[in-house]
């Protein structure tokens, strides 16, 4: 069996996480390769949706952005941008969606937007929302992709730019979203979930050979731990054969 | 499992009793297939649901299957009045009709509302006419902005089925259209289940050489029917013209209630499915409807490889 | 009187000093060529609008033409940071940058109600967010149906000029945009001026040919400018394809003010046009970004005489 | 110069109210011959857009309705309704509307719902507003092209299903409709205007051979006269010709 990195990992079960999924919204890199390879072992009906305004997308070549061109050849459909978010995202049709972030809280709160107290004096300008507030409301599932870190798993985002569960599931519920929120965090570690009452983000399933004190090392807050702590599979041999020949053989992302 | 079913089977599966349905198209790509299937198997109490009811509600509404009207314009196109509608609404024949009214614009916005799950779509439209006074859907907002400005709204239409009439699409129930475009799209994403009724299937290829094209995803899509000429009377761009006589025949023949059960039975009840109409219909009239060819110049998508 | 001119006449009479300029396009059909005139006439305070501001808005910050940025994702598409933006609005060089933040799907809602003449938009989005909090255009609505919901609003941007690249129009402006569409259509119908930048000018006939395709009419464009390749680095579906290396090239150099200066001298202040400038890139450069063919298949509208 | 009809009369009237449009909002009929007859005779720049979608229409035969496939071919754009009235006729593109009515009262309000007292019960069911009612409260002018007759033009209608000036002119710009309201009515036997105060209806033209007392015989209420009271030229041969011999060779709409 070969070794495989954090990268490969993260992204044999971010694929395991859409087995059931009949959508993904999705950007490039590790969400990207995830889907297509969900779709090479075992949900082959999988249809991939970018906020870019592509359904269906069959690229000859591994996408740039999420608005590169090869997505758009050879796609099912290709439409403005305001038909994608009002009828698909908003009209329900999205069923998984993935999304990073510069910072994640205790709830599964993300922020892209700013680092630093003051968002008119940013220590850092980050990007902004996007789509990503929009998708986290109205997506029926979230993950979420990030490496461990206290400086990017924060007790408190320092902006909240896409809401997880607020102070709270109960907040989330109150607020009528459309979406379940956040159901996992997966990390270079571990994989994280929320608590089914509070929402509170926990650790459910380590990698191979992770302590859970490596994990709380990279969690700014004392870290639940879910009451049946899992140990997370290895990639097979099929996975890593399938990212690394097919998938990603310049191994732009798997590194 | 095939999307792919008879005109039957569709019916049967998706268009029980009871249902809001909407059968869209604008003038054109009108599914009278599909109508007459609904009447053939006895529907009842359906709320039908669209902007022009044509002759096609005029029809569905003669052979009893309506309980409810959901409308914009009750006319016969270029025609005049929709006769068996009238009798309905004017003296309940063959049973009293209850009606919902609205603008064109506002039945649109009622379906983007739907398709997008807004609470309600914002229109300037109803100002000063008598139209709220008699449908309490039709509500106003006032803009939290700087004008404070108070604009007219429409609920949300949600169908329980649409059906819409297309050229074509592939094997999935990726659709294509061209041509007037109506408000298919908005109804589609709006219902709950959707029915494809196309002229042709076409390769998966065909419908990925042109995305741009695709309106309605397999996602959305319930049930494949194939059914060439299911639009007619009505028309399918570049496949076949309206048939005006037919249109000015119904005209006539649905001013009289006689006639009219007259016309249901020849044309309805006594043909099991649409090959037997189109074979009544006759080749003649086939041809005489088909255009001559006007294709569209191709573009250049390209190869990103 | 022909509304094709070149790059700087449409700039001179169309976008003066103070205006709101909106240069739309998703990743592709980003018109630098506009952009790099625009720094070259030495334009100033500008409010310049778009979702992704891409390079193109970077490049037109660091040459100080901008007094405000109103946006929704600030990053260099799969390479990183926009760190001329970043510089303005982390540390005020060359000057301040005033920013307005929404996101996507709220910068879309307000073109389309910029372009529809509605006073807001609605869409759910922005709950338990902080933006509000620090934008007070973001407001809420309350449904006036039987649930009550409350619902995200944003207001019309109705820009004083866009600029939209596409693949192809006609001598009036006519405009035809395949692959991704953005909301190109909803930015220039909301704009008092448009400028249209095309890759080639076709006959009448040939927009014709595939009306669904025309997605700007004649009607709302003011200005045609040809321009090939006038999208580099950004691309043109069918094409070119985006010149990736160029955009890596931008990300590390715009790094540092000094070599920012330098690239803007390089590429914009001493290129008189876009013609010298794509004589700068290159034969070589061009072919290699030439994708190859993949047309879509033609369709049908039909003879109707 | 030979006869003609009180239909060529109108259709060459309307053709001349639109000299100075950009943008004409047509439906099939007179209108739709007017508007050709302008474009041959002073306005060749003229538009024409159909509420089904359709803009820059270049039929190759008459239509039978705005929904015509005939439209549709080498038509300019083709759209989505939504995008039609949305962003050309709400949006503010459509210059000029021509209307008709089963009635129309004293301050050019429309009706196309019912004849009768009671919506319920309606004497007559006529065919609602389709688009009428956004295109008299958004295009910037309308025209009315409607036959004299007192069952016609009633003090006050049924239904008011598309809004004149309401009770008064006042009345319309309390309420800020983007569009300035009726500009005339191309009537069988004269032009009638709005009086810029009051927006009551008004005789503000004759045809050739027709008194004040047979246009009143044909108004339901006391119909005031302009000022100044003008003569409408006749059809020259030229519009005849082009209306006989280019437009309407059958007479389907001539007679």
């Amino acid at each position: 069996m070969s070794k495989y990195t954090a990268s490969e990992m993260m992204i044999a079960v971010a694929a395991r996480h859409l087995a059931g999924a009949r959508t993904a919204f999705v950007g490039v890199g590790i969400p990207n390769i995830a889907c297509n390879l969900a779709i090479r072992t075992g949900n082959p009906a999988l249809a991939l949706i970018y906020e870019s305004g592509v359904y269906g997308a069959q690229p000859a070549r591994l996408p740039l952005s999420i608005g590169d061109p090869t997505l758009v050849t050879g796609a099912v459909s290709v439409m403005p941008m305001a038909d994608l978010f009002m009828y698909y995202l908003q009209g329900g049709l999205v069923d998984v969606a993935m999304l990073g972030a510069a910072q994640i809280d205790r709830f599964g709160n993300l922020n892209s937007t700013i680092i630093g107290a003051d968002y008119n004096h940013p220590k850092t300008r980050l990007p902004g929302s996007g789509g990503a507030c929009e998708i986290s409301i109205n997506a029926r599932r979230i993950l979420n992709i990030t490496r461990l870190g206290a400086r990017t798993f924060v007790e408190k985002v320092d902006f909240l730019t896409s809401p997880g569960f607020l102070a709270g599931r109960a907040e989330r519920d109150r607020m009528g979203m459309p979406g379940e929120g956040p159901e996992a965090v997966i990390t270079d570690k571990a994989v994280l979930d929320f608590d089914p009452h509070s929402g509170e983000m926990r650790l459910a399933a380590l990698y191979p050979g992770v302590s859970v004190e490596e994990v709380q090392a990279g969690v700014g807050w004392p870290l639940l731990v879910a009451p049946a702590l899992g140990e997370v599979e290895p990639p097979t041999a099929e996975e890593l054969r399938i990212m690394r020949d097919e998938l990603d053989p310049a191994g732009l992302y798997r590194g | 499992m095939s999307k792919i079913m008879t005109m039957r089977e569709a019916v049967q599966e998706f268009v029980p009793d009871g249902v809001t349905l909407a059968i869209e198209g604008f003038t054109g790509l009108i599914c009278f297939a599909a109508g007459h299937e609904i009447i053939r198997q006895g529907r009842r109490d359906l709320t039908l649901c669209r902007l022009t009811p044509d002759l096609l509600y005029d029809q569905m509404v003669a052979a009893g299957v309506a309980r409810k009207l959901v409308f914009s314009y009750l006319g016969n196109p270029g025609v005049g009045s929709l006769y068996a509608i009238r009798r309905a609404v004017e003296k309940g024949i063959p049973h009293p009709l209850e009606i919902e009214e609205y603008t064109h614009f506002g039945m649109i916005g009622r379906y983007i509302a739907g398709a997008a799950r807004l609470p309600f779509f914002p229109l300037r439209s109803h100002s000063g006419s008598d139209l709220p006074a008699h449908n309490s859907r039709l509500k106003w907002v006032q803009s939290p902005y700087e004008d404070g400005e108070t604009i007219a709204v429409v609920p949300p239409l949600n169908p329980d089925v649409a059906i819409i009439h297309a050229p074509r699409c592939d094997q999935h129930g990726n659709t294509q259209l061209w041509g007037l475009l109506g408000m298919q799209k908005e109804a589609a994403f709006a219902a709950g289940k959707v029915i494809v009724v196309v002229e042709e299937i076409v390769d998966d290829s065909v419908i990925r050489s042109d995305p741009n094209r695709t309106l309605l995803p397999d996602l959305i899509v319930d049930a494949v029917v194939v059914e060439p000429f299911g639009a007619h009377p009505s028309y399918v761009q570049g496949y076949y013209d309206r048939d005006n006589p037919f249109y000015l025949d119904w005209g006539e023949r649905s001013r009289d209630v006689e006639q009219t059960s007259q016309w249901l039975d020849e044309w309805v009840y006594s043909v099991p499915d649409r090959a037997t109409y189109l074979k009544k219909l006759g080749e003649e009239t086939l041809s005489r409807l088909r255009p001559g060819e006007a294709l569209s110049q191709p573009v250049n998508y390209g190869q990103y490889t």
